[in-house]
């Protein structure tokens, strides 16, 4: 039955959107705690397997990256590369604050230290720690306000976090989202200082395995005059078995 | 001797204009090589005293990690100090430093940047450190900070500009503000201008979260003060920070002796030349002297003893126009001959050249030695004429 | 009692010539008293200037005997030779050799500064040699300053100022006219007369020959004749 | 008149060698010491141009702007066909290709695990190729400290420093991790085949010498350079010259006209701190070799004068032959000419050959030190530089203070009697 729905609504998004709108309304009363459980509900999972791709714009020349991810938390991570030929087969394994690349350019493994978790990916406008990792909002972010606001014409909820804990990357979020699908729409992201480090919105929401996923995103990094960074899912599971040895050390060679 | 120096002294005087060029060119020599040293030290001795004024001090302390070269090592290479030494500190005793990276953005270009916070009570380094006081920019929410004419003009930044700088705190988290530019200092020193960015240390030390936490200390005298820190610093003494630029001087010093060689041996040709004359045609006077009761070898004395009078007539006549000319110099320096600031580069357009005894008195005595050397050359081949042939004053 | 103050004895010098040798002076023996003033005599070449020479410690024998004020001159040291020619020699030349940058006064003090006589000692004696030549108005000028004859007269108190045992002349009056000739044989004569300082002379000057005790004359490199001339003895 | 003058200065070895030896000697010191000021002077901007600036550079203009940051996604991307352009148009110029990064050196240990990481200056320059210039140019032969050059692909050179902060040994391998034009990263695998001294504290820190080629498969530039150096032939930086291509290569179009990425040229001047040393080298050295000139020309002036007096015995028996007080004196400055312009010009001959000696051998001055050490930025090679002024500077102080010389010894001719003239020697 569920499954029926979910793809009913895959093809009449707008409509549903729009059906669904009303039955907000009602639920008026939600608590802020109640809406960041609900998006991480959506977005958060014990573990996430995803195709991407990543289209990088540099200063002279874009290029688009393909790449596999395998999650658990925010502390496992493992990623390899697909495409283009030049990346396929270069494998990242992120444990904790530790980052380990495998190459088969140079058939090495090669450890990088705990900062360079929160580096730009190959120019792009995102880390390693925003590609890879799945942050539970609900035990990294206190929500400080949240308000009711029209976003791109869609009700959503304003909601300010702020992390619980100092080692975060960002200090501060603002999210935009959607009252009805519990998926943010827009996110701001904020550093210690309330200096604005970044900003997404996200796009393309599809339903998987119940939940809501945005599948586009664009990523930018407020510092840099750049063109911010796409990001599409091009499939996405959650909660499946991962074997372990997916994220031990083993299987970078 | 002192007759042999006094009829030496008597026969040049007495040979008038030939003399007078001699001891021109040698005085001429002798100025040149010690205005030149004299130059070469000042200009080597500023390099070193701007560096002690600006940056080093009279020695530092070095958390144990830290290595001001590479940049990986300073996320690691800070620490609190003793509460004795934290007063001192706040009372501006020493110029406490803490060192980290960041970037800025100056009109949306990336600029990678050494941030230094230094206390502002510091009374040990030419660094304006009183701009950054935070009384003084209380108005503007921005960070107030300083930089050296060199970086601000690479940057494209003046007084008053705002932007933006980034940098990671001690947990690695990526933070960012603006910073406004309260001060661009003119100072000769690169390692304190290029690619820095200098703040005041308790608000690096805030957006570090590194409370009272410094990475570097200089010290006002030569004192190293063990008691007052921990084994997390170093002491670095001032021969050790000041050993690079001692060896590009020692380099430099080499290619420079050619100069003097080659004032020498011009000022040596002169001397070999009229002594060459001397011995040629003053034959009859040195059979005279031996006639009256000189040997051989005495004559030859009393002709390089005649060179050596040249180098005293040379000393005197160089005392006379070079004193003034060289004090002259000592009080208002050379004035290098291109305005440096026209090239954008902060620094002193002048050099104060620097004379010691040392070099004086050595320059005399190598410059004395060496004329005894080219005027006994020659009056050397006194000793194998027979006196008897050079009463009559023949070739032989 | 006489002194002896030459006592050469078979007396050979040669110098080289090409491969060879040439003999400048062939087994010579002589010997002079103190307070004459005597004359070597003969032609050019006849080895008058050669025999001045080795009296005068200025070249050495090549074998025989040359004693000068019982000195040795084949065995003196350069440091000896010198210290003869400094103490008891005084030399009188042709070309007057002055020290030409030196003061007359200067020029006659020189012998007193190697002898290192006190400036008080110096400066009487100076005076009063260039008193005895006549030249006290010339003491502060220049070699370049002076004519023929005042320069010789100069050469002359520089040889006399320090009271020689022995002075060698040669050819002196050679580059002087016959009126400065005189004049100065004339001081010559008086200083040998007053002082007793012994005088030889090396020359073929008739002037000077005229005014000579003693006459010996070289041939060769040999004693041809050694004489006193009569008519010096008749006047 | 002219041949017995001639005929008295060959015969008379007093009036003619020792005067024209002294002369020589004086004029050769003048010139030699010219091109030894000018060529210390321009040691500072000579070791700039070879590492970095060239004597004029060809780029993209973005990358001109933001140079201090190694921007080779900025680069010149088909730079072997703008290299033909070049070598069409200035020939005479020898144009070589760099590439400048920043990358990260990661050491493995037996396990192939990261031992030691550090961030390393990348330059990329023609090290395998035979008509390489570059080994010659950074004298890397006597920079070497331990191994060999690179000999193949994938073998570089480290910095002695690093390589012992790395503990890195010769044949040993290591992976270069930098982001390649398009962003992305690349690892790949070298091996250190030997470690030089650069004698700059920056470079011996942490840098790496990479071949072209290496560099470009690595940065997946395939044709592309970060700039393209122009040195001119004779190794030495010709201000006017440079400003001159500049100009011509700027008004030229190089690709579509609205390319952002279109090369400009840039010379040496251009940078301000070359141009700083440039205008002090130039004034330095002017300022010496016045010094120089001066002394020169007094010593010359003495022996003129020297000269002149040699001969007052001379003088008189020509006087009392009949011959004139004014043409003597004019035979005399006849003579100091012909002294002063055959001495000028032997010494010039040799002050110049001596000169080049300097100018191409070097002199090393490193080996009369005790810890010899031989290095990229001060090769301790004192080298002379000579420049057209050398061809003439000497016949100013051998021409001239001879003449003047002589015609003050002369003076005598007129002053002096002829009698004393004579028995003056």
């Amino acid at each position: 039955m569920t499954r029926l729905f979910v793809s009913f609504i895959g093809k009449n998004l707008l409509f549903i959107i729009g059906f669904f709108a009303i039955t907000n309304l009602i639920n008026a009363q939600i608590t802020p705690a109640e809406v960041l459980e609900r998006v991480d509900a959506n977005l958060s999972a014990n573990t996430r397997v995803f195709v991407s791709e990543m289209t990088i714009h540099g200063k002279r020349f874009s290029q688009t990256l393909q790449s596999k991810t395998y999650s658990a938390g925010n502390s496992k991570a493992f990623t390899e590369y697909l495409s283009p030929a030049r990346e396929a087969g270069t494998k990242l394994l992120m444990l904790d604050d530790k980052l380990w690349i495998y190459t088969p350019s140079s058939d090495r493994t090669i450890q990088l230290s705990g900062h360079m978790l929160k580096q730009s990916v190959m120019g792009s406008d995102l880390s390693y720690e925003d590609l890879m990792s799945d942050t539970k909002l609900t035990e990294e972010y206190e929500v400080v306000s949240m308000l009711s606001e029209i976003y791109q014409d869609r009700k959503s909820y304003l909601m300010e976090l702020v992390a619980r804990t100092e080692s975060q990357s960002y200090a501060r979020r603002k999210m935009w989202i959607d009252a009805e699908y519990f998926v943010p729409l827009k996110e701001e992201l904020y550093a210690k200082s309330g200096q604005l480090l970044k900003q997404a919105s996200m796009s393309d929401l599809k339903q998987i395995q119940g939940r809501w996923f945005p599948t586009q995103m664009v990523y930018r990094d407020m510092l840099k005059n750049g063109k911010g960074t796409e990001f599409r899912i091009l499939s996405m599971e959650f909660n499946q078995a991962i074997p372990e040895h997916l994220f031990s050390k083993a299987v970078l060679r | 001797m002192k007759l042999a120096i006094y009829i030496a002294f008597k026969n040049l005087l007495g040979a008038g204009l030939r003399t007078w060029i001699n001891v021109l060119v040698l005085s001429f020599s002798f100025v040149a090589i010690i205005w030149i040293k004299g130059i070469m030290l000042g200009w080597d001795h500023q390099a070193k005293s701007q560096l002690i004024e600006w940056e080093i001090g009279h020695g530092q302390y070095w958390h144990t990690n830290y290595d001001p070269n590479d940049s990986f090592t300073w996320d690691d290479s800070h620490a609190s100090p003793s509460d004795t030494l934290l007063n001192a500190i706040k009372e501006g005793r020493y110029a406490a430093i803490l060192v980290a990276q960041g970037v800025i953005y100056p009109e949306g270009r990336m600029v990678p940047v050494c941030l230094k916070g230094i206390n502002t009570t510091q009374q040990v380094l030419k660094i304006p450190t009183s701009f950054l006081s935070q009384e003084e920019n209380s108005k503007s929410s921005a960070i107030p900070v300083m930089m050296g004419a060199y970086m601000a003009n690479s940057c494209q930044l003046k007084e008053g500009d705002q932007f933006l700088v980034r940098w990671r705190d001690k947990d690695g988290v990526f933070d960012a503000r603006e910073m406004e530019l309260v001060k661009v200092f003119a100072t000769p020193v690169p390692t304190v201008d290029a690619g820095q960015i200098w703040l005041d240390c308790s608000t690096l030390q805030n957006m570090m979260g590194l409370n009272n936490e410094i990475t570097l200390l200089s010290l006002p005298s030569n004192e190293s003060n063990e008691l007052l820190f921990s084994n997390e610093f170093q002491f670095k003494s001032k021969e050790f920070l000041l050993s690079d630029i001692e060896k590009m001087v020692q380099m430099k010093s080499k290619g420079q002796s050619v100069f003097y060689l080659v004032l020498l041996v011009l000022a040596m040709l002169a001397i070999f030349d009229t002594q060459v004359l001397s011995v040629f045609k003053r034959r009859r006077e040195i059979g005279t002297y031996i006639a009256l009761g000189y040997t051989r070898s005495e004559v030859v004395r009393l002709f390089t003893i005649e060179g050596g009078v040249y180098a005293l007539l040379a000393s005197a006549l160089a005392l006379l126009y070079g004193y003034p000319f060289l004090l002259w110099q000592y009080r208002n320096g050379f004035k290098m001959p291109v305005d440096v600031a026209e090239f954008g580069i902060a620094g002193s357009n002048h050099i104060y050249p620097l004379f010691s005894l040392a070099l004086i008195l050595g320059t005399f005595l190598l410059i004395a030695f060496t004329t005894l050397l080219v005027s006994y050359l020659p009056a050397r081949k006194i000793a194998a004429l027979n006196p008897a042939e050079t009463l009559k004053g023949r070739l032989s | 009692m006489p002194e002896t103050i030459i006592q050469v004895d078979n007396l050979i010098k040669k110098f080289p010539v090409g491969k060879g040798f040439f003999t400048a002076l062939d087994t010579i023996s002589l010997r002079i008293e103190s307070g004459e003033f005597a004359g070597l005599i003969g032609p050019s070449g006849s080895g008058k200037t050669t025999l001045l020479n080795i009296l005068g410690s200025l070249d050495s024998p090549s074998s025989g005997e040359a004693l000068v004020l019982n000195k040795s001159i084949g065995k003196l040291g350069a440091k000896e030779a010198a210290d003869l020619r400094k103490e008891a020699i005084g030399f009188i030349f042709q070309t007057y050799n002055l020290l030409p940058v030196h003061t007359v006064y200067e020029n006659v003090e020189f012998p007193l500064l190697l002898l290192k006589r006190t400036k008080k000692e110096r400066n009487l004696q100076v005076e009063e040699a260039l008193e005895w030549v006549g030249l006290q108005s010339k003491r502060d000028s220049r070699p370049s300053e002076l004519s023929g004859g005042e320069s010789q007269r100069v050469a002359i108190a520089r040889a006399m100022v320090k009271r020689p045992k022995l002075v060698l002349a040669d050819e002196p009056t050679a580059n002087l006219d016959a009126k400065n000739s005189f004049h100065v044989l004339d001081t010559m004569k008086e200083l040998n007369e007053r002082l007793g300082v012994t005088f030889l002379f090396a020359t073929h000057d008739d002037k000077v020959i005229q005014y000579l005790r003693r006459i010996i004359e070289l041939n060769d490199g040999q004693i041809a004749r050694d004489y006193t001339p009569e008519k010096r003895q008749q006047s | 008149m002219i041949r017995f003058i001639l005929r008295g200065l060959l015969r008379d070895r007093s009036r003619s060698t020792i005067p024209l030896l002294v002369v020589a000697v004086g004029v050769s010191l003048s010139v030699f010491m010219h091109a030894y000021v000018t060529g210390i002077m321009g040691d500072m901007v000579r070791q700039s141009a070879h590492y970095s600036e060239g004597h004029v550079k060809v780029l993209t203009r973005p990358y001109a702007e933001m140079a201090h940051l190694n921007p080779i996604d900025l680069s010149i991307l088909n730079a072997s066909e703008l290299e033909e352009v070049l070598v069409h148009q200035y020939p005479e110029m020898d144009w070589v290709h760099r590439i400048n990064f920043s990358a990260l050196v990661d050491v493995p240990d037996s396990l192939g695990e990261t031992k030691e990481q550090g961030p390393a200056f990348v330059m990329g320059l023609d090290l395998l190729s035979d008509k390489s210039t570059e080994i010659k140019r950074l004298h890397l032969t006597e920079a070497l400290v331990r191994g060999r050059l690179p000999q193949h692909a994938g073998e570089v050179l480290l910095s002695e420093q690093f390589a012992k902060k790395l503990s890195v040994e010769v044949g040993e391998e290591f992976t270069l991790i930098a982001a390649t034009v398009y962003g992305n990263m690349a690892y790949v695998n070298f091996t250190m085949s030997g470690t030089i001294h650069h004698g700059s504290p920056a470079f011996d820190r942490g840098s790496m010498l990479i071949d072209l080629s290496d560099a470009r498969d690595f940065l997946a530039m395939e044709q592309g350079s970060a700039q393209i150096l122009g040195f001119f032939a004779d190794g030495f930086y010709n201000d006017d010259t440079a400003l001159e291509m500049k100009n011509s290569f700027n008004t030229l179009e190089h690709g579509e006209a609205e390319d952002e990425y279109a090369p400009i040229m840039l010379c040496l001047a251009d940078n301000p701190t070359m141009a700083l040393y440039l205008g002090l080298g130039s004034q330095m050295g002017m300022w010496i070799s016045l010094v120089f000139l001066l002394t020169m020309s007094l010593v010359l002036w003495n022996a003129g004068l020297l000269g002149g007096l040699r001969r007052y015995q001379e003088f008189g028996i020509r006087l009392a032959i009949g011959e004139e007080k004014s043409h003597v004196y004019r035979s005399l400055l006849w003579e100091s000419l012909a002294v002063g312009t055959i001495g000028s010009a032997v010494g010039t001959a040799i002050g110049l050959f001596f000169a080049y000696l300097l100018q191409h051998y070097g002199l090393n001055i490193e080996a009369f030190s005790e810890n010899a050490s031989q290095s990229v930025m001060m090769p301790g090679i004192i080298r002379a530089r000579i420049t057209p002024v050398d061809f003439y500077i000497g016949f100013v102080p051998g021409l001239v203070s001879t003449l003047i010389g002589a015609g003050l010894a002369g003076i005598g001719v007129y002053r002096r009697e002829t009698a004393r003239l004579m028995n003056e020697l």
